[in-house]
């Protein structure tokens, strides 16, 4: 059995590089080939063509994210059409029965950024910056836009581009410049999260720091209690659960009956040591 | 010695074989490149990769690029560059998005307005940097950010915060321009061939491919009109002489500035080209359109052959290094390696294929 | 007049010139590299423009074929002060011009080359191209016209010999016609053969009422088929003459810019 | 004219004021630029912007991207680009973890270790350049994927599956070598202005700057070092002359081979020493270190004046090159702009500071 | 030998060549530049190549110092068989030469194009550094002693005047000194009065026994300072003549490949 996954996300991005180990762990558990696919960039076209281009070798269950519904949803049409199986993972769970996918795992960016700023909001917070590391990929300014609505408070988006030390000169900056801010939301934990936290200890100011996303670094500083929390989507499960229901869909024609949701889980102080390890293998 | 021959054969050259002078042209030399790259996959790929559906599935990315890389081709032989070409992608596909969603217009005016507007823009950058004397690189960097900027500033103004711009498709299905510039042509005859058998077709009977997409045949198009306009016209001429050496096609009588401006504009044109025919085709846009697109058509225009100091280069060497680059970036997914291993492949194809061109165009030509 | 050489020497004096400079000082930065030099070519003659390295003659004529503005001073074309913006504007209102770096692009082809600019077209509307053909039948034409055979007239312009390179720019000067020609060295990497058909090429034009200036290093060149001689040194006139009131060792000597030279005379017979 | 004047004066030249004598030297053109963006974030930025806090804040990130600015520029001098610096970054700061981390190695063998190894990969950059005569720009470019992915899968291997190694500051925390590498220079010299009273300290008495990041140290001594190699050694003349015509100067005698393999290994080496520098301030190196950073790197040089065509540029001008991009893009947090016009700030900016640098030299000299 | 001259030509028959070269070849793709050519060079002569636009002239003396490889035949250095790879192996075996394209770099400055590749420095070890006064005085010391005065030694060599260029290169090959000096077409851009110099340098290197090969399209020049003349017509030999042996029209009708040249004697003499 031949499965195709095609994300959105690049296999160096930490987040995504996650959810191609439990890609790779699910087709090795349940015995089936998964190869995993995602366009150089946040590109709907391209990711659109690379989907075209699996559908082609006719597999035996695509897995797909839906960042896009307009720009993909002819080519997971298609490949409907074509009589392959689909799952959708992470995003898209509102589009993904409409466009015939058999079902969802994942948790929708939009709202575990609301649960965050909520969290957030419920620590004291008024003010608050989101450092995003990747301005116009949707994904990521849905998790802004959740969050903002979850914060209420007043919202600034910091953008950054994806290099830590200059994520750091920038929250420096902003905290630098507004007195008020008290709070800091990274969008990815090692690329943003970390610096934010260095930013934050040198500033010498009392800011909560929370990020989406698991990294070793930035959980030992919420165990050491320099980071509020980080969320976790559990996107191993993303990948994990998708295969493994393809692949189990592939032998034995088996398919739960609903949306699975992979999180969000909010990962504290109490929490975060455990799991430091399994973050530092690409698991978490 | 033949006795036909008008004029009497130089004892100062060589005859040379009809290959050789082949590979000399410098439209021709991409094409061994190509050559390897497809077999390589035909080595290692998946079957499908090399059936109908497959070509047409990297031809289409490979259009896209190659209808920017043949513009960044002619201005790279005018001896300038233009960053902003991606970014250009991203900000026209905006405007052409307002213009058919939130102002309703029609195809008939909207796809000239976009390129109207787009050549205004492409004037801009161009009368900068003629006007200042500064290098094209850092003007249009310039205009990569500005660009990519206001794409950002206006779909939040389009749609009232969200970064991504829908329902492009409902807006222009009906329109009598829109097989122009979106879907697949020739869909009739595609469904014919599969009523009949002649091609694949998915399980419901539809043919796999249901045509030919358009930007495939709008790139071909533009391949041909730009190598015959630089091979066969006075414009070509000058883009030449523009680009080899400015001052000296200035005081040979060349509009050297009339000819960048214009060249500006083309390029500009071309990712407005882009950007229509791709939010047609996804129905959407986001802020994110055509990132790096400009990295890549200057790739795929140097794979060609162009050289980056100006003055040399074809649009047929963008043609086929478009479609070496395509090849490899949609054909790597047909193979078995693992995706971690992605970008070491698609750097060692890129080097080993212009490598392998070069080395051959040199063994036949008999160059040191 | 001298009746020492085999040319037609136009007897120009009565003519009203057809460009005349007055008083142009050309600055680049802080460098001045004309300091008000006066100048002016009648239909018909050939003016020799004649001075030591560095004195100025190529900043000059490039003044007068639009390629620098003047800093200072004034420029009379047919009796109408004018200045042109680029080359362009000076070759629409008929200057050709063979610049002394040759202005060739050597990636080009030497028909390409020969043409640019200029192209030759045929057809119509959009079908309006490039008629390569008969530019290549003219460029290999006109070279043996000058003495060059060459291999092909799509070797490229860097390949080619010097002397050949600068064939091509001659060759291309003369053949679009112009109302002032103007030859900036032509002869300077001429093989003997080449040298005098270009001799001969510039005595042709001016018996046509071309008015040519020339400039050389050579005295006996000048002397050839200069009608009349103008003198740089440093920038500034140090006068004109007329053919024959001067003779070849006064000239020299004004060239040299009044400065003592190496001795080796002898086989040189006065002049170098 | 004066009686002391050795050579008579020339009546040829104007004199010039002193003024007009630095504007025309490269170094200082982009000094205009920082000037001008500096006047602009003193008017509309927060005044914690130029605080000693603030200004050290924005010359970190200015003084990475520096160091490998000035490796760029003066491989763009020579006539050649490097396109995998930024990929250069990450493979080595991965090199070096690997070193430290897995191989418990002590600085003293790591450091010189990580030098050694990119110098070998730009040594094969440069090779294979030569050797081909393919432009500099393909082979990097071949690089930046290749050296990008080999990180990824070297990350993978190292962690067991993840993209991010950590524990290099526990590892490196006790090393002698570390000061030199990481963290803040002079400490004791602020702790003692900070208990007098002469800079600003937190609340606790700490030094609200505990120190000079060392980066800022190695960006200055970089760019005095390399000021020093163009303009006052033979090596300098070398560089020029092979990016100004590299036949030309492989005629008169300058082994243009072994000068641009040399600038190919300096410029890995300011990659390696800027991956060094970050790993150890991060304590941790991902597989995205360094992205895009050859493109900052070009951009920093040319804001600074080089010409991408060779042949002419400054280290000095990437100095200041570097600083105005820094500020640009860190100074722009301090204003009250909203952040989605971020970008067209960022490119407006760029475009402002060159063009009025291009202005000002240009009335200063008086060219045309 | 003839006394025509106050040249002191040597009589080098004697001595064995410095360098030789046999049966040389050399092809460029399908192009044949080089179709057999012999020549050598001994110390204290002065051997000029001559011949017509395109002959191969450039390309052989390129052969000679390093640039081209040659497709066929042998070079000899002092007797051992030799070729470089580089011209910069050429030049430290102790071949200096003056390209007809002079190898400047026009973005530098005067003084950094005279010292390029051989910068004179001062200081030891880490502080060795490139003696920057020393190389401008000794550049427009130079410039001066060939009769240009430049404004200054940080001029771009883009914005000399031609024969201030070529100067330049002449300089620079003449200070380093060298058992063989190649000079292509030296006095092409030069003034009377540098050229003069030109000719007496040539005389003074000759007389302190370096080997100089001087290629020219003067026949004046060339028999002012030559002591063998070798003529080359389409790639090919044509043979070579002692001095004295051949009389300037003969020289000029071999330089002219045997063909025709336009009619125009009067006052040049007999040879152009
Ligand atoms: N763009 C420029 N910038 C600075 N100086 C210049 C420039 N162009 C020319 N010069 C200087 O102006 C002077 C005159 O140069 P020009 O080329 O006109 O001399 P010329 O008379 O043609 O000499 P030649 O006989 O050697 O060709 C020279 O000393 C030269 O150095
Ligand atoms: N790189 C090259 N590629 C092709 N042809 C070349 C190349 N170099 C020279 N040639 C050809 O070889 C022939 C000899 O050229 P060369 O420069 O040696 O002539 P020359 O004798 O120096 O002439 P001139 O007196 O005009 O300088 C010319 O016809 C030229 O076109
Ligand atoms: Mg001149
Ligand atoms: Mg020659």
């Amino acid at each position: 059995q031949e499965i195709v996954v095609v994300s959105h996300g690049q296999a160096n991005d930490a987040f995504w590089n996650v959810v191609k180990n439990g890609v790779e762990q699910a087709g090795k558990d349940v015995g089936v080939n998964v190869e995993y696919r995602a366009p150089e960039t946040f590109d709907m076209v391209a990711m659109s063509q690379l989907i075209d281009a699996a559908v082609n070798q006719e597999p035996d269950g695509l897995i797909v994210s839906i960042p896009d519904a307009d720009a993909l949803g002819p080519s997971i049409e298609r490949a409907v059409a074509a009589g392959i199986p689909v799952i959708s993972i992470n995003s898209g769970s509102d589009v993904s029965k409409e466009l015939g996918a058999l079902l969802h795992v994942g948790q929708d960016e939009f709202d575990a950024g609301k649960a965050a700023g909520e969290a957030l909001a419920a620590m004291g917070g008024t003010t608050a910056i989101c450092v995003n590391h990747e301005v116009g990929n949707v994904a990521l300014d849905l998790r802004c836009e959740g969050f903002a609505e979850g914060f209420g408070g007043e919202v600034e988006v910091l953008p950054t581009s994806n290099d830590p030390s200059e994520i750091e000169s920038k929250v420096s900056a902003a905290l630098a410049s507004n007195e008020a801010v008290d709070t800091v939301m990274a969008l990815g934990a090692s690329s943003a999260g970390e610096p934010a936290v260095a930013a934050v200890k040198g500033s010498g100011r009392e800011v909560n720091v929370a990020s989406f996303d698991l990294s070793a670094n930035f959980l030992q500083s919420i165990a050491d209690g320099d980071a509020a929390f980080a969320i976790d989507q559990q996107q191993y499960l993303q990948g994990y659960l998708a295969v493994n229901f393809m692949g189990l869909h592939a032998k034995y024609g088996l398919m739960p009956g609903g949306n699975v949701p992979s999180g969000p889980n909010l990962v504290t102080q109490e929490k975060a040591a455990q799991v430091i390890d399994l973050s530092a293998q690409g698991i978490r | 010695m033949s006795q036909s021959a008008p004029v009497a054969a130089d004892e100062r050259v060589k005859s040379e074989p009809f290959l050789t002078k082949l590979m000399k042209r410098p439209e021709l030399g991409a094409m061994a490149g190509v050559i390897l790259v497809f077999i390589f996959f035909a080595i290692t790929a998946d079957a499908s990769m090399f059936t109908l559906a497959g070509v047409m599935n990297f031809m289409t990315p490979a259009a896209q690029l190659g209808i920017l890389a043949i513009g960044a081709a002619l201005l790279m032989i005018g001896g300038e560059f233009d960053l902003s070409i991606g970014s250009m992608v991203a900000f026209s596909g905006l405007f052409f998005g307002v213009c058919v969603v939130t102002w309703q217009l029609p195809l008939m005016a909207a796809i000239p307005m976009t390129f109207v507007f787009a050549a205004m823009v492409g004037a801009v950058n161009g009368n900068i940097v003629i006007r200042s004397g500064l290098p094209s690189f850092i003007v249009t960097l310039a205009f990569l950010f500005i660009l990519r900027g206001l794409s950002l500033v206006g779909l939040k103004m389009a749609t009232g915060g969200s970064t991504q711009l829908r329902g492009v498709r409902d807006a222009t299905e009906n329109d009598w321009l829109a097989p122009f510039f979106a879907g697949e042509a020739f869909g009739g005859l595609f469904s014919w061939l599969a009523a009949n058998g002649l091609i694949d077709t998915f399980k419901s009977g539809a043919p796999k491919v249901p045509g030919i997409p358009v930007e495939i045949l709008w790139f071909i198009a533009l391949a041909l009109v730009a190598t015959y306009v630089l091979l066969r016209t006075p414009a070509g001429n000058w883009i030449f002489a523009s680009g080899g050496d400015r001052i000296a096609a200035s005081n040979s009588g060349v509009p050297v500035n009339r000819v960048k401006v214009s060249l500006f504009m083309l390029t500009a044109c071309c990712a407005a080209l882009v950007a229509i025919i791709t939010v047609m085709d996804a129905g959407s846009t986001d802020a994110r359109r055509g990132f790096q697109k400009e990295f890549e058509a200057i790739i795929a225009a140097v794979i060609g052959g162009c050289l980056l100091t100006g003055g040399y280069g074809s649009a047929i060497g963008a043609f086929f290094g478009s479609i070496i680059f395509g090849m490899v970036v949609i054909g790597l997914t047909y193979t078995d390696f693992d995706q971690d291993w992605f970008q070491v492949f698609l750097g060692a194809m890129l080097l080993i294929a212009v490598l392998f061109n070069n080395a051959i165009r040199k063994r036949v030509t008999g160059e040191r | 007049m001298t009746e020492d050489t085999k040319f037609h020497h136009g007897d120009a004096t009565d003519a009203a010139p057809i460009v005349e400079m007055k008083n142009i000082e050309k600055h680049f930065g802080n460098i001045i590299a004309l300091a008000g030099v006066s100048f002016d070519v009648k239909p018909g003659e050939c003016h020799c423009l004649l001075g030591d390295n560095g004195a100025g003659k190529s900043t000059f004529i490039k003044t007068m074929s639009g390629v620098h503005k003047p800093t200072k001073g004034e420029i009379f074309f047919e009796g109408k002060p004018l200045h042109f913006d680029t080359p362009r504007d000076a070759m629409e209102a008929g200057i050709a011009t063979v610049f002394q770096d040759l202005a060739m692009i050597p990636l080009m082809s030497v028909t390409r080359n020969f043409f640019m600019g200029r192209e030759p077209t045929k057809g119509k509307g959009l079908l309006k191209r490039f008629d390569v053909d008969t530019a290549n039948e003219v460029c290999m034409e006109e070279m043996r016209n000058m003495g060059i055979n060459l291999r092909g007239p799509d070797q490229a312009v860097g390949t080619l010999s010097g002397g050949e390179r600068q064939t091509v720019a001659i060759a291309r000067a003369v053949y679009f016609g112009a109302k002032i020609l103007i030859l900036d060295e032509p002869t300077s990497a001429l093989g003997v053969r080449q040298t005098s058909n270009v001799l001969a090429t510039i005595d042709k034009v001016r018996s046509q009422g071309v008015g040519v200036v020339f400039i050389s290093h050579n005295v006996r060149h000048a002397l050839a088929v200069g009608d009349r001689f103008t003198v740089l040194n440093r920038g500034k006139t140090l006068g004109t003459a007329k053919r024959g009131e001067i003779t070849p060792e006064q000239l020299q000597d004004l060239m040299a810019g009044g400065q003592e030279m190496a001795e080796l005379e002898g086989s040189l017979g006065g002049t170098v």
